[in-house]
């Protein structure tokens, strides 16, 4: 029994970490608000060339061969700089399912693209009802009745959303499923899908919750009030112990998801259920915590805290909301037996 | 008891709905924007040509006399009908009040009827860099000009809403700078063509401009109502706090967020159920909860206006009343939002921007954390310190 | 539009609570917990002859012929001084269906005897599924699926049972419904009992939040430690803001509850279910925060709290807990047209 | 990571699990009333009888060397198994650890022993009627007696659990009048039959004795391993704070509150749930919301015990582990008393006793305020002032 990441994992992190603070600093997030489609072509390339991107593809097709555990800690990690790529998308959902499901001619050929950074691949999950950054995707990997189907972006219509997180560049697909399209027939592998994407929106919640507690600390630490720093009045201390209670008892929640996954543990979708539930909840409640103890100043677009607050508002809803993943472990554990 | 509406209130009630049925524009854009404040502006004026800009005040200054209970009326038939936002409201509901209590006849008939009719726009001017919840902290300085028969003011100004679309401020300026922390202010009234006065807007979190900063750089403003049309001083030089308090009850108080808004925000809301809520029971409760909230903050409304109407005063119960409504806001909002789910991220919904504006109700207007302190304070009497 | 309690009621309110300050302190409460019966039958009688107990009856058999207004402030009094006689039931609830339903001969004479203080009727609502003083009544009003019946104490089955609140003495009640039972039919006067009985608690729910609230604002006002007031620490007062916040709001749906019945208002039930659900959640917010509020004192049998905090747990989950009463209030404001 | 056990640790669990099943009694009356004392005194004895009283204590000291894991495995059989609560909890989970740390060999040789034999019950002596939450407030004091070689103790304790059926008490008095407020305690270790000592024992909210208030007048206890039959000193003179922090962060953490226990807990919610919940989906959400939290709860101790287990220690963040679980005992309770409804009331519900008990949480082991300024000014860094 060992409940915590090896030196190796903590190293990745770090690393990945480090790139995102130099090349994914606020501003960097800001201008994919205005940039044409979101995207910021060279840090997607930095990403793959890390290896990142890939981390779960085989080493045989330049993947890196990595578990989800491995993987579950970078996504917090793009959280935290509020990474606008869809790296959650692509590298916790669509690269396993390309992997698992390659016996279309076209998806090996993709696959080895997707993880050189040369393609992406957006996610259209039927809870969703949009996917983000279809416009500059090559392919869909889309959720239908049937399963899991691959779709070239020339072959479906797209209409583009405006999204409250100005980088979330959000379309709704419209498309035919047909059989030429199905990537994974039956419901185990859109179960999968939805079970991956439920558990890196939680590890990105974790992180942007992370980044707006470390925001929030810094500011009440340095803003004055009645002459004294407002950090020392004990109604904003308890607003951000509050607020930590939450994140540091989700995030527990959110690794042992990524280890049952990894470890085909036969309960991994109640444990991404739990996760997604825990982390979106303590989202919302980092996010207003923060945003109280700023005061005004947080309400301004001047202030970085609503760059991760927004993102943290799209994901708490996304890949299923709290209610939707706390009915889902109702059923399992409820009406069990 | 009785809540029961007399004929005349009916009345009352019935010729309003017609003519905001008949009048309000739907689909205006923000007035927080530039493009929507001019719009915004043209809907006070035909609001003030048929006497509903603010009909609890005297016919002289642009009302039409209206009881509190009609002013009551007229704001729920107001959010019923989906009005929309009041650039007003910073004057005619919280300047205003003080203007009735503290300002001289000739302060009155200058500000009010110019208010009323949307020619002068008035946004507020408490806030500072370093003063915010510590509004006593306040260090903008009105020095005396006794040979020009006024004062010239210093300082910046912060947080104030619709600054950059407004024409005036009102605000308070530490006249006495040896006074202690709540003594030596001055509420002022500056219009904002003066020379000396900088304003920059800059952008809110719900993506419009918003907010401004406003600098001012040796302003000059003539002694009390000497001349109004260059601005003046409200209430006594150094009794500004005083005078600042009773704004701020208002703000915290009922004449800022009348019950209608969240009984009509409330009824949205359950037709967005109706619409997309599937019959789920959690979001059902969800919905109920806010929906009673709404029905609570009325008939504590009732309560207050009643009150009121017998010569009382709501006094610190007004932190009660600002606690309650900024929290019903978000609730009612985030439940929207919660039966969106996915979609509540797609900008054009208008529960998401209403959801962005609920957020800063526990900020504004004092915050949350200030207004429990007062209610444990003034209400419950707990020690300050 | 007036929404305030006359000059009449209050001074009628007042005199109330004088008595019960003198007659019902905590002591008396106290004791019920020890006495055989668990009544208190002098301060009964008083409570009868200040017209309490006959409030709703009419003044030709010896009642005020006062309405639910008039009422529902004795009520809140009662809930703060933690009065054990069954006044909600027998004074809110048996009155009236005994006065409205008087055709059969039983209950007129019934009802004289208990405006006069000499007999006391039982309350079996089917939500409830037990009765309060059942063993010292003479009869007992029961609700079941075809109405209510008048049932003699004589004619059921009793099985006494322990409750948390020593001076409630609860019952379950075995009995068969018959014909000559039947006091009231059909569902009307059923609903009307439940929305009375939910009111009454509502009411006394409000009281005794005020005199959890009273006594926790005392306790931190003299409790010192770091030497000083515990209630001058911001977390204390934030709970105690909060306590008042959840009870001065739910006062006003508990006052017109009360209004819409005595005007025969069409929406009088829904009114009775939101002045419930909203009167159970701030008697639940109040308690704990008083509770949290005393430390270990309030956790001692010595402080008067726990005789308050005990009752409120009880009517918060008697006439329907919260939960179900918005229930209701979503089956008729959703899915109302 | 690694959520497997390994064969010896599973081999463990069978061997507990079937011995529990075996032996556990069932149906106990509280342990907190003296009749319910005596029998859970002979279920302390069964244990150690058995080497489980302290399964991760040294055999010599009566346990059997089980490892921190097997410690959390036991502690789940135990609850699992329905097992009473443990009156000896004071001593073999508060007391030991800080023995363990602070005592010399001679205390850990005649303490520890008599401790998981059950022979020696100890309870806590922290708060005076006037420290509570500001627990450098005490004010017995233990004055030098040079000539016997000890010290005598005078002051009065009150909130000790189970003082009135206990042996022996620890606690802090103050050594040095003129120390600042954290200054100038000693632990000591007292035994209650010395002469001077007077035990009351008094009702608490949940029907049970259960508390006491201990008066010391004038109790000779000799300096430290001098005497250890006679009580004496943990830890150096005047060193107090420093060893109780010891004590309070072990009753804050884990070793207090295994997650076994909710676990034990969140099982008879839901079967709780399956027999009286009628499938109401709020109820399910709540029962679900409580469930999670005792997973939360058990993951997040798997990764303390990681720590600890390669050397590192929680520190502050066993304040964090204070207000998870005292807040989970509530929700929990809380949810199966939403279940019961009307039926929540009758006191022989479990869940009923249970949510007493559980409400106590968020005040005993430093309240949780206290536990959230700590969480906010050494986790956070946020300024004490």
């Amino acid at each position: 029994m060992r409940f915590a990441f090896s030196d190796d994992q903590l190293a990745f992190a770090d690393a990945v970490r480090e790139l995102l603070t130099n090349e994914c600093p606020p501003e960097v997030v800001r201008a994919a608000w205005d940039s044409p489609d979101g995207r910021n072509r060279r840090l997607w390339t930095q990403l793959a060339e890390m290896g990142v991107v890939g981390m779960l593809a085989p080493e045989s097709i330049g993947g890196l061969g990595l578990s989800d555990i491995d993987l579950v800690r970078i996504l917090a990690e793009a959280g935290f700089a509020g990474l606008a790529e869809p790296l959650a998308d692509v590298a916790a959902v669509v690269v396993p399912a390309l992997r698992d499901h390659g016996a279309a001619g076209l998806s090996d050929e993709l696959l080895a693209r997707v993880v050189a950074g040369e393609a992406t691949v957006g996610l259209g999950l039927r809870s969703d009802g949009s996917t983000l950054h279809a416009e500059s995707a090559d392919a869909l990997l889309l959720e239908a009745e049937d399963g899991l189907h691959l779709v070239a972006t020339t072959d479906v219509e797209l209409s583009p959303l405006n999204t409250v997180d100005g980088a979330r560049r959000l379309s709704r697909v419209v498309w035919s499923p047909s059989e030429e399209t199905l990537l994974a027939g039956g419901p185990s592998a859109a179960v999968e899908a939805r079970d991956r994407a439920a558990v890196a929106a939680a590890a990105e919640l974790c992180g942007l919750a992370d980044r707006m507690l470390a925001i929030a600390v810094e500011y009440v630490t340095e803003r004055k009030q009645f002459g004294v720093p407002i950090g020392s009045f004990q109604a904003v201390k308890h607003h951000l112990a509050n607020a930590t209670l939450a994140l540091e008892f989700a995030k527990p929640l959110v690794w042992r998801a990524a280890y049952s996954r990894t470890m085909g543990d036969p309960d991994a979708s109640l444990h991404a259920s739990m996760a997604k539930a825990q982390a979106s909840d303590a989202a919302e409640v980092v996010g207003v915590a923060a945003l109280q103890c700023h005061g005004a100043i947080g309400y301004t677009v001047e202030c970085d805290l609503h760059v991760f607050l927004k993102r943290a508002w799209a994901l708490q809803r996304r890949a299923g909301d709290a209610a939707a993943h706390r009915r889902r472990v109702a059923a399992a554990v409820l009406h069990a037996n | 008891m009785d809540l029961t509406w007399s004929e005349r209130e009916e009345a009352f009630r019935a010729e309003c709905r017609t003519w905001l049925e008949a009048n309000v524009p739907h689909g205006l854009p923000s007035g927080d924007t530039r493009e929507g404040f001019t719009l915004h502006l043209e809907w006070e004026r035909t609001l003030h040509a048929a006497g509903y800009a603010a009909v609890s005040w005297p016919k002289a200054y642009g009302g039409r006399d209206a009881s509190l209970w009609e002013w009551l009326i007229f704001e729920e038939e107001y959010y019923r009908a989906g009005g929309p936002q009041r650039v007003t409201q910073n004057g005619i509901f919280l300047l205003a009040p003080t203007i009735f209590e503290f300002g001289t006849d000739a302060q009155r008939d200058y500000y009010l009827p110019r208010m009323s009719a949307a020619e002068d726009l008035w946004c507020q001017g408490w806030s500072e860099p370093n003063a915010g919840s510590d509004l006593a902290g306040i260090t903008s300085r009105a020095v005396r000009d006794e040979a020009a028969g006024g004062w010239r003011l210093s300082g910046q100004k912060t947080w104030t809403t619709r600054g950059a679309f407004c024409t005036h401020l009102f605000g308070l300026f530490r006249s006495d700078g040896d006074a202690e922390r709540h003594r030596g202010l001055t509420y002022f009234l500056v219009p904002l063509d003066a020379e000396g006065v900088t304003v920059r807007g800059f952008g809110r979190l719900d993506g419009d401009e918003g907010f401004a900063e406003v600098f001012l750089d040796d302003v000059f403003v003539p002694d009390g109502d000497a001349d109004p049309a260059r601005g003046g001083v409200l209430g006594g030089v150094d009794q500004g706090w005083g005078v600042a308090m009773a704004t701020t009850t208002s703000e915290r108080g009922l004449t800022l967020r009348s019950p209608g808004r969240f009984r009509a925000t409330a009824s949205r809301l359950v037709e967005l159920y109706r619409a997309r809520g599937g019959d789920d029971p959690l979001l059902a409760d969800e919905v109920v909860r806010a929906w009673i909230g709404a029905e609570a903050y009325d008939l504590y409304t009732l309560g207050d206006v009643t009150q009121i109407t017998s010569g009382g005063s709501p006094g610190a119960r007004s932190s009660l009343n600002k606690l309650f409504w900024s929290e019903l806001d978000i609730a009612l909002h985030r439940a929207a939002l919660n039966i969106l789910g996915p979609d509540a991220e797609i900008d054009d919904d208008p529960f998401m921007k209403g959801y962005q504006f609920a957020l800063s109700g526990p900020i504004y207007a004092g915050t949350n954390e200030i207004q429990r302190n007062i209610v444990a304070e003034r209400v419950l009497g707990l020690p300050r310190k």
